[in-house]
């Protein structure tokens, strides 16, 4: 490799240099401009969406680069990675505005500075996770967004539950990457290779021990599923969600949660797929059964995610407990190994970033002026505050996946694959869980209107800001449910992963 | 065709009606209701030009040409590369026999709810806004030819109605809520998974020749559409078709209630206020028993006669379980909420006997139980609304204090027991005269006559517990009906007595679908059996 | 006048009725007289109906005049053919008599009324709710369709239910409207059901249109068999219309209505449109169904009778003597005597009618007292009452010279026929005997109402005979009760117009094969019934008939003279204390006085069998099949803490089994969520060994 | 045995000894310093293996840095818990017979798998190599490690200053 | 006695491993438990050396050691910066005693 290989690959790597270059400007303006810490979101702002230009910019390429030989690479650049990149820069755009809607951020003005540097770390981590294909790369990816979420969510530092969301969180993150890394050992061992294209035509060549395989793999599932918080890999996140400050948790259950979802479809799908078939199904090569382990995981997933968030009392920890199941009816999508699965899920992550970061942001709003997030301190709130309450009915019904929302666009779709797949049962499975899902959202409704207290509960002043951002977050659920060719066609055309 | 995009505009009116109605501030109650008076009246006066325009001769069913007043558009058209090629989703409305009727029963029903609405106080520009979108979905689900259309209007009804029960209901109004929710709920998961197997096990050939996997419902029907390896083809010997076909039935059957989904039906009326009730019992439970005829029927006709049978039963059960359940209550609305399980019964009964006299008796069923039992429910309502109590016992000779209202009450009571020359009695005659011609549910059906006398029986002990006998004294100040009373009970009472001397208009107006879905069940038998040697 | 003048005459009496009860019910407030459009328009219906008939009778005697209209036409059926159902209305011989009998009583109701009522708060509704009757039983009679039959039939029960329960502030009279109702749906659940077999069967409702297919030999499922089941279902519906036994219990009650109401409807036309149903199809009615009806008739002419015997209210006593007559009509339809029972139906119409008028007028001047205990010695104050009263009880007794006497005696001479001929003589004895019965407690109730000493001397001071609007009626249906009427010959109506011209015979259309042996006619009987319809039946049972004549006779003078005797050795004489021999047959008399404990066996056995069923099921429903998804208490019992907790985390009182087994699931998987991260790491390790021993192929 | 063989057991021993010490050990500085054996002791091992830059990076970051670093925490908390440091919770039973069987699993497989060797030569010196890597085909890496210290050092900064 | 080889290093690392888990889920002491990840980042750089050495894998593996081991640090460092802002919060860095965040 020389430098001007180098010189030309950096060309493919600009939005990552555009997100690391903010991140540097941040630190740099907040050294100088020491206690007035006004302009650093605007900068973030500006960050991202020149970010996003590039990144739109890039759409269309499909190259691998930064080559570590002359047949294998750390990065990829292709439609796929690139659309996972949309939506982490959308809900980043989105943090940023709850973070200068959110009280508890507005406490910690003094470390701003530190704040939007930290999150510009994960937006990196993020980006990096979407593209690398190599396991040097995404191990260092996932430790990179890792430490900055750790410190993040501990960010308010004298809430003991900012600080004990921190300490379990970044105990938990070291051993699964720890566990992890034992796994990529492994694998390094059987094929000495640690980039995923080079694994899978080794695995393809040659007999490697399936169990060694099985349980590197699990292993290396155990990193990722600690990211997209799969069961049982999902402990910390109703801790760590409730506990951490809200833009935070908003962002955990959607950014984070994509970039994890975008290398694990990236592992399975470069590593173990042999090939395509005309119908667009996977055929994985025989040596491990992901595809029932998948379906294991998810299963639980999503049934632990709902009969869970059933029980819980606190808005934020019950979003926490419904992040999981719908991570686990996108980890269905995976399941049926099929391009219309993976096309599923992509929707599905556009549709869920607003509906999640909507709920999030009025569960927010709400925090502020009650100063709880206790679904009981909720009742009768409904009148006091029309549009909040209107559009969190929204958001929540789109979660439940009720038509004419989006929701249920995204959840028709993974039923489509599903279905396409003769999956019935999981379908079935799924299916039920969103009846299940239906009692804990509706509950939030219910303490909103239904229920009919003596007290005047306080209105809420919406700010211009807030207003167009709740728009801009409820408008998309309307309009994709009436009318989804739009991002259909948009994931449909991002499906292509580099080398297939 | 017609120009006018009539069913268009009776679906949407009501969303236009609702933004009005959310525009307008909160003091403005009265411009509020009369805004909504005027939607729900103009519905009237389109259900009126549509029923004047239709052509009586046209079958519908599983014809497209034959369909009345069809719109169809593109309105989902992802031309995406993956192999599953086109998706492709119509806005795709029109009518024929068999939703005619049930069209022309919302648009009346829902004018009524109106006026009935008018007492409402609390939050009224929530409840009108809400009960206007109610109103689009109900109309949807009677128009919608795309099965994905259709579900989305489906679904859409769910929310308005919960929060129209859970706030403006009764005491228990979250419990019965939740309830209503969940068991709909509950059914239309069935009928989505049913649908997108469907969608993979139907192809429509567009005009450029290429073949796309479609929802539209009548494309569906054609088993020249299946796609040989669709889960739900005909052509597919491994097919689900019977698994489905119970998953959609019992989707369906949810919504009816039948027997033994009904449990949340007397819940969800006791606590929902007067309109809401009257709604819900006179067109949302029509929807079950319209989506069976609409979608099960003619997409599955081999597995309907296979089942014939058994729909029958729950018919039979439905009618002789619900009318005891009905003699067993106290309250007043449970009675009337039970007595509506058991009148469904006679739906599925004249449905399963799958020939013109069982079905149009059904169809008419449909459409009778929905002005009756909405006539019963606004009954309820007019005593609720002066006692504030449901409990029959609690009354006693109403009848001197209020004889007029109770003149309402007899006619709506005896067009309820299936009294002659009232237009129970036709739908019930047809239904039986329809299925007591079929060998196979003969006797289920002569079981089924027994509803006839226990129907009597509940009745008329209920109208001799609340308005006869001597008045409670508690009662003595009660008023008879006023002018706005008058007004929901009349247009009620004409059509029950036309209907019930001159059937006719509304026999001819379903005649000739129902004669083509007759044909259409009874053809596929052949045309299906071929497969069976797969 | 022309057919269709007739047939226009005829559609318009049988609505003029309904108007009246429109005007009558709707200006009913406003207007105070309204009454009297009521009562104009019954007298149009009688000139109108009188006009029919006489005119039918003379110059159309053997024509059928027939007009209908297309009601339904679904046009070709895929399965069921064509589809097509016809209303329209028939006017044969037995229709223009019958039509003769409703208004002329209907109107001799309404005078009466005028009086009786007078003072009631919805005077005016009553006579609305007449019109309506008058309207549907016009109805049942005018039809020529049995699916418009069953329409009247319906409506008929309206009003009766309307009627009996006019003074629905009363307890019993909101009851016995009720129990009138459901009893007779019972019986119409049976009619029903013959119409759906007969409709299933011939694709038609019309009565012509089906006997022609019968005599075709097309029969239901192709059996005989199913042909008596269609008839005796058929006739369900007039057991329970006409009172029969089993469905008997419902008239005595009906008497909670207005007395002139029992006259009319209760008496002398509704229930004996039961007797009319089956004189219309009895061109169906197969041997089998015939001795069914028969069975029917005879129970339901004994059982009543015994029990009149110890009844002492008089308006009771006289309803089971309707029950019995009615009995005696439908035993003799069913022993083939059709015409005596079509005869008896007109005369028994107008001396019960008499009957019930007559105790109108007495309970009118004893202010609504009906307890005959109460009575005695009217004779001398209410002498148009007693007289008429005396005549109508001879006629029912059938004494010589009353139009009772003829009736009887023919229906009587058929049941004798029958039994020469078939050499079962259990329905003429069982005639013979309830004619003992009937004279006796007619007579014991006429000697302890109009006799003797006054027994309650206040209410004894207070009455008076009535006025004229209610003596009237009386005098016109006395007259009406007397023989020359009908025939000129007081021991033979053979000779009257009234068999030889009015009724006139009525084929059976069924396969021979199913016919009594006797009522198969031989070849000559074809050719002269179809010329001249005027032969009675076959020639044996004709022959039969007429030489039993002179002994039924006889024995039934007897028989009348015996109970007559018996009532003044009793009651007038007191030559035996009746107290005493009531006590010393004390269980048979109970047994007679408490009605054979009908209505506590229904009681016990149907009602609350049906009520208990309805109440389980009731409990059934919200307990076990709500319970099935709800969960019920028992269960959660043990849970109550957690279910506390439960029920706010769903829904308030959500204890919803499936909602149960999920926060059950939810608990379960709550327990892992322990806070603790070191646990949680422990749980990662574990699941990876789990999946790694699950997914291991080794 | 080879020299190899002995020094391998020499540093093998000492690895092990002392990160059992660590992990057993009541007292928390203790544990510390025996955690500096078992670095020591698995920077021999890179020695053995051949990997001497590696080793040397082991001594520097690790016992130079990492260490120090958890001295510095220990240092700074231990106030409290140092007293009374219980080797074992509730959960020990449980957790010890969860990591038997995973541990057990793990070693069995590993064990027993026929892993890829091949006849290598005898070490040379890999600083060199590791650094043209560094800087070609890994300075992706290389950067991205840079931010990484960055944002440690940021994060880490707001959490501990006052 | 085999010449020492590669089972010999994979032993070591195994137990490094198993050792590190042990601290991590037994030990109350945050700080020990943080030491329990270094073992196990410890035990899969052991790893990587061996299969690269005996595996003749190139220079990759140690590569690999190379980056784990600067990010142990920084990994290190702000795991500490984490407990000792929560040690200044409760006084107490007790890892089973922080569970106030729970079902």
């Amino acid at each position: 490799m020389n430098t001007e290989q180098l010189l030309s690959d950096i060309g493919f790597i600009k939005p990552e240099i555009a997100i690391a270059i903010t991140l540097v400007v941040i630190v740099v303006v907040d050294l100088i401009m020491g206690k007035n810490k006004k302009a650093l979101p605007y900068i973030s702002i500006a960050g991202l969406v020149i970010t996003g230009l590039l990144v739109i910019q890039q759409f269309g390429t499909s190259v691998s680069v930064f080559k570590t030989s002359p047949s294998t690479s750390l990065l990829v650049i292709d439609n796929f990675g690139l659309y996972f990149k949309i939506i982490i820069l959308l809900a980043s755009l989105f943090i940023i505005f709850f973070s200068m809607a959110s009280n508890e951020i507005k406490s910690t003005y003094a470390r701003h500075g530190e704040y939007y540097t930290l999150i510009f770390g994960m937006i990196l981590g993020m980006f990096l996770l979407s593209s690398a294909v190599d396991f040097i790369l995404i191990y260092l990816s996932i430790e990179l967004l890792s430490l900055s979420s750790y410190v993040l969510a501990g960010f308010v530092k004298n809430s003991l539950r900012n600080s004990e969301a921190s300490l379990k969180y970044v105990i938990y993150g070291g051993v699964s990457s720890g566990v992890m890394l034992f796994g990529i050992s492994l694998i390094y061992g059987l094929t000495g290779s640690t980039n995923l294209y080079e694994i899978n035509s080794l695995i393809q060549l040659q007999n490697f021990p399936v169990v060694t395989l099985l349980i590197a793999g699990l292993f290396v599932i155990v990193g990722f599923g600690f990211k997209i918080s799969a069961v049982p890999f999902h402990f910390w996140t109703p801790d760590v969600y409730e506990g951490a400050p809200l833009p935070i948790t908003a962002y955990l259950s959607v950014a984070s949660k994509a970039a994890g979802f975008a290398v694990l479809i990236r592992f399975i799908k470069i590593t173990f797929v042999d090939s395509i078939d005309e119908h667009g199904f996977w055929q994985l090569i025989s040596v491990v059964d992901w595809r029932s382990i998948i379906i294991l995981l998810s299963i639980l997933t999503m049934t632990l995610g709902n009969f869970s968030a059933l029980w819980q009392d606190n808005l934020k920890r019950m979003l926490a407990y419904s992040s999981i199941a719908h991570a686990g009816y996108m980890l269905l999508g995976l399941a049926v190994l099929s391009n219309e699965g993976i096309t599923a899920i992509m929707l599905y992550f556009l549709i869920y970033l607003f509906m999640n970061l909507g709920a999030f942001f009025v569960v927010m709003l709400i925090a502020n002026k009650i100063g709880s997030e206790d679904i009981d301190d909720y009742k009768g709130l409904g009148r006091s505050i029309p549009y909040l309450g209107v559009s969190l009915g929204i958001f929540l019904v789109s979660l439940i996946g009720l038509p004419p929302t989006a929701g249920f666009i995204a959840k028709i779709y993974l039923f489509i694959a599903l279905v396409d797949a003769k999956m019935i049962t999981l379908a079935v499975i799924a299916l039920l869980n969103t009846v299940v899902s239906l009692y804990y959202y509706v509950r939030v409704l219910r303490n909103l209107y239904l229920v009919q207290t003596e007290e005047k509960r306080p209105a809420i002043k919406m700010s211009l800001l807030n207003s167009i951002i709740l728009f801009l977050l409820v408008a998309p659920l309307i309009i994709f449910g009436i009318y989804f060719t739009p991002i259909v066609n948009f994931a449909k055309s991002s499906l292509s992963i580099f080398g297939f | 065709m017609h120009s006018v995009p009539y069913l268009s505009l009776i679906t949407f009116l009501p969303i236009l009606g609702m933004i009005i109605v959310l525009a307008l501030p909160k003091s403005q109650s009265k411009a509020i209701k009369y805004v909504t008076l005027l939607v729900t009246g103009i519905q009237v006066v389109i259900a009126a030009l549509i029923m004047a325009n239709y052509n009586y001769s046209l079958g519908g069913v599983f014809e497209e040409s034959s369909f009345q007043f069809v719109e169809k558009f593109k309105w989902i058209y992802i031309d995406g590369f993956s192999w599953l090629g086109k998706i492709k989703i119509d806005y795709f409305v029109g009518i024929d026999g068999i939703s005619a009727p049930l069209l022309l029963l919302t648009a009346i029903v829902t004018f009524i709810a109106t006026i009935s609405s008018w007492k409402i106080d609390k939050q009224l520009k929530g409840y009108f806004a809400l009960f206007l979108l109610l109103d689009t979905g109900m109309m949807g689900v009677f128009v919608a030819l795309d099965f994905f259309l259709f579900y989305i209007f489906w679904e859409l009804m769910l929310l308005p109605m919960y929060f129209l029960i859970g706030i403006w209901g009764g005491p228990r109004r979250e419990y019965a809520a939740i309830k209503f929710f969940l068991y709909t709920l509950l059914g239309s998961i069935f009928i989505l998974l049913v649908m997108i197997g469907l969608y993979f096990s139907t192809q429509e050939t567009l005009a450029d020749g290429t073949r796309v996997f479609t929802f539209n419902m009548l494309s569906m029907m054609n088993v020249d559409n299946s796609v040989a390896s669709g889960i739900l083809s005909p052509l597919n010997p491994n097919n689900l078709r019977f698994i489905a076909y119970i998953a959609l039935f019992a989707g369906f059957a949810i919504k009816i209630p039948m027997f033994p989904f009904h449990t949340w039906l007397p819940d969800a009326h006791v606590e929902a206020p007067t309109p809401i009730s009257v709604i819900l019992a006179g067109v949302l439970l029509k929807m079950g028993t319209y989506g069976i005829l609409r979608i099960s029927f003619p997409i599955f006709p081999e597995i309907t006669e296979q089942l014939a049978w058994y729909i029958a039963l729950f018919g039979m059960i439905n009618i002789i379980y619900g009318a005891l359940c009905a003699m067993a209550q106290r309250d007043f609305k449970k009675m009337i909420a039970y007595s509506s399980v058991s009148h469904m019964g006679y739906v599925l009964l004249g449905m399963a006997s799958l020939n013109t006299m069982g079905i149009s008796g059904a169809v008419l069923q449909m459409f009778n139980h929905g002005t009756i039992t909405a006539m019963l429910f606004l009954i309820v309502g007019v005593l609720y609304d002066r006692t504030h109590t449901r409990d029959m016992d609690a009354f006693g000779g109403v009848a001197v204090k209020m004889p007029v209202y109770t003149g309402v009450v007899t006619v709506a009571f005896f067009a309820a027991i299936g009294l002659p020359s009232l237009s129970g009695f036709i739908s019930e005659a047809f239904v039986f005269l329809g299925a007591f011609a079929v060998d196979l549910i003969r006797v289920l059906t002569i079981i089924s006559t027994a509803g006839i006398l226990l129907g009597a029986a509940y009745m008329l002990w209920a109208l001799q517990r609340v308005y006869l006998g001597k008045l409670n004294e508690k009662w003595a100040d009660l008023k008879d009906l006023d002018g706005r009373e008058y007004a929901m009970f009349i247009p009620l009472i004409l059509i029950i007595i036309f209907i019930g001397v001159y059937p006719s208009p509304m026999l001819n107006l379903m005649n000739s679908s129902v004669n083509t879905m007759v044909k259409f069940i009874a053809d596929a038998q052949t045309i299906y059996n071929s497969f069976a040697g797969f | 006048m022309t057919e269709s003048a007739l047939i226009n005459i005829a559609v318009a009496i049988l609505f003029l009725p309904l108007l009246g009860f429109a005007v009558t019910l709707l200006l009913g407030k406003k207007v105070k007289k309204i009454y009297l459009f009521e009562v104009f328009i019954l007298f149009l219906g009688l000139a109108g109906a009188i006009a029919i008939a006489y005119t039918k009778l003379t110059s159309l005697s053997d024509a059928e005049l027939v007009s209908e209209f297309t009601w339904i036409n679904l046009g070709n059926t895929p399965l069921l053919g064509e589809i097509k159902i016809n209303l329209g209305i028939m006017i044969d011989n037995i229709a223009a008599l019958m039509m003769v009998v409703v208004m002329l009583i209907s109107f001799l109701v309404h005078l009466f009324s005028i009086e009786y009522m007078r003072g009631d708060p919805r005077y005016n509704r009553y006579f609305a709710y007449l019109g309506l009757f008058t309207f549907s039983m016009s109805g049942i009679v005018l039809t020529h369709n049995i699916l418009m039959m069953y329409i009247f039939w319906e409506l008929v029960g309206v009003s009766s239910y309307l009627l009996i329960g006019f003074w629905f502030e009363k307890k019993s009279a909101a009851d016995a409207g009720k129990k009138a109702f459901i009893v007779n749906r019972i019986g119409d659940v049976g009619m029903f059901l013959g119409i759906l077999m007969l409709f299933t069967t011939y694709h038609t409702f019309t009565f012509d249109e089906i006997f022609a297919q019968i005599s075709q030999g097309v029969l239901p499922f192709n059996s005989g068999f199913w042909m008596s089941v269609t008839g005796i279902l058929i006739f369900c519906g007039a057991i329970g219309k006409s009172a029969q036994f089993p469905l008997h219990v419902w008239l005595p009650d009906a008497m909670e209505g207005p007395t002139p109401v029992s006259a009319l409807i209760h008496a002398a036309t509704m229930v004996a449109a039961g007797v009319y149903l089956v004189v219309r199809v009895f061109g169906i009615m197969t041997a089998d169904a015939l001795v069914f009806i028969a069975t029917i008739g005879a129970l339901s002419a004994l059982i009543p009778a015994t029990i009149a015997l110890t009844q002492n209210d008089i308006k009771k006593v006289l309803a089971y003597s309707t029950i019995s007559q009615l009995g005696y009509m439908i035993m003799s339809l069913g022993v083939g005597a059709f015409q005596f029972a079509f005869f008896h139906l007109i005369t028994h119409a107008f001396f019960k009618a008499g009957l019930f008028l007559g105790s109108g007028s007495v309970i009118h001047a004893m202010h609504h007292e009906q307890d005959i205990r109460q009575m005695g010695g009217l004779r001398k104050k209410m002498p148009i009452t007693y007289y008429t009263f005396l005549l109508f009880s001879l006629a029912i007794s059938g004494i010589p010279l009353t139009s009772g006497f003829l009736s009887k005696d023919g229906i009587l001479a058929g049941s004798f026929a029958f039994g020469t001929l078939t050499g079962n003589q259990f329905f003429a004895i069982v005639g013979f005997f309830v004619a003992l019965l009937t004279a006796f407690y007619m007579f014991r109730m006429v000697i302890i109402t109009f006799h003797g000493e006054p027994r309650n001397k206040e209410k004894y001071e207070h009455a008076h005979e009535s006025k004229a609007v209610m003596t009237v009626p009386l005098i016109i249906l006395a007259v009406l009760s007397i023989f020359i009427w009908y025939t000129p010959n007081p021991f033979n109506p053979d000779q009257g117009w009234i068999l030889s011209k009015g009724i006139n015979t009525h084929e059976q259309y069924i396969p021979e094969e199913t016919r009594y042996d006797f009522l198969v006619p031989g070849e000559a009987a074809v050719v002269e019934g179809e010329e001249t319809g005027s032969v009675m039946y076959s020639e044996s049972y004709e022959e039969a008939m007429h030489s039993v004549h002179v002994p039924t006779m006889i024995l039934s003078l007897l028989m009348a003279g015996l109970g007559i005797l018996l009532a003044f050795v009793f009651y007038q004489w007191k030559k035996v204390n009746v107290d005493r021999l009531a006590e010393k047959y004390k269980p048979l008399y109970n047994f007679s006085l408490n009605k054979w404990y009908f209505d506590e066996l229904y009681d016990k056995t149907a009602v609350s069998g049906t009520i208990g069923l309805s109440r389980f099921l009731g409990k059934f429903d919200s307990k076990v099949i709500d319970g099935i998804v709800n969960g019920s208490a028992s269960v959660t019992k043990g849970f109550s803490t957690f279910i506390g907790k439960f029920d706010n985390i769903v829904v308030d009182g959500f204890v919803n089994f499936a909602a149960y087994l999920s926060g059950f699931v939810g608990l379960i998987f709550r327990r892992f969520q322990t806070g603790k991260v070191q646990t949680y790491l422990v749980f990662v390790l574990l699941s990876v060994v789990i999946l790694l021993f699950i997914f291991n192929s080794f | 045995m080879t020299t190899y063989d002995i020094i391998f057991y020499l540093f093998a021993a000492v690895t092990l000894v002392s990160a059992f010490l660590v992990v057993t050990n009541r007292n928390i500085v203790h544990a510390a310093f025996y955690l500096l054996f078992t670095f020591f002791g698995v920077a021999g091992i890179y020695v053995m293996l051949g990997a001497d830059f590696i080793a040397i990076v082991q001594l520097i970051v690790y016992v130079g840095g990492i260490l120090i670093l958890l001295l510095f925490g220990v240092m700074l908390t231990n106030k409290i818990t140092s007293v009374d440091i219980k080797t074992g919770t509730i959960h020990l039973l449980p957790a010890s017979i969860v990591l038997g069987l995973f541990s057990g699993a793990l070693a069995a497989i590993i064990l027993n798998t026929n892993w890829t060797q091949v006849e290598t030569k005898t070490a040379e010196g890999t600083t060199a190599a590791l650094g043209n890597l560094l800087i070609n085909e890994y300075a992706l890496i290389f950067e991205l490690l840079g931010i990484l210290l960055l944002i440690a050092m940021v994060g880490a900064a707001s959490l501990a200053r006052r | 006695m085999i010449h020492v080889g590669l089972t010999h290093f994979l032993v070591i690392s195994i137990v490094l491993f198993a050792l590190g888990l042990y601290a991590v889920i037994t030990r109350k002491n945050a700080v020990m438990v943080l030491m329990g990840i270094e073992l196990i980042l410890n035990s899969a750089n052991i790893n990587f050396i061996a299969f690269s050495k005996f595996g003749n894998f190139g220079l990759q593996g140690q590569l690999i050691a190379l980056f784990v081991i600067i990010l142990a640090a920084a990994e290190a460092a702000v795991a500490l910066a984490i407990v000792l802002n929560i040690y200044k919060t409760v006084a107490n860095i007790n890892v089973d005693e922080i569970d106030s965040l729970k079902d």
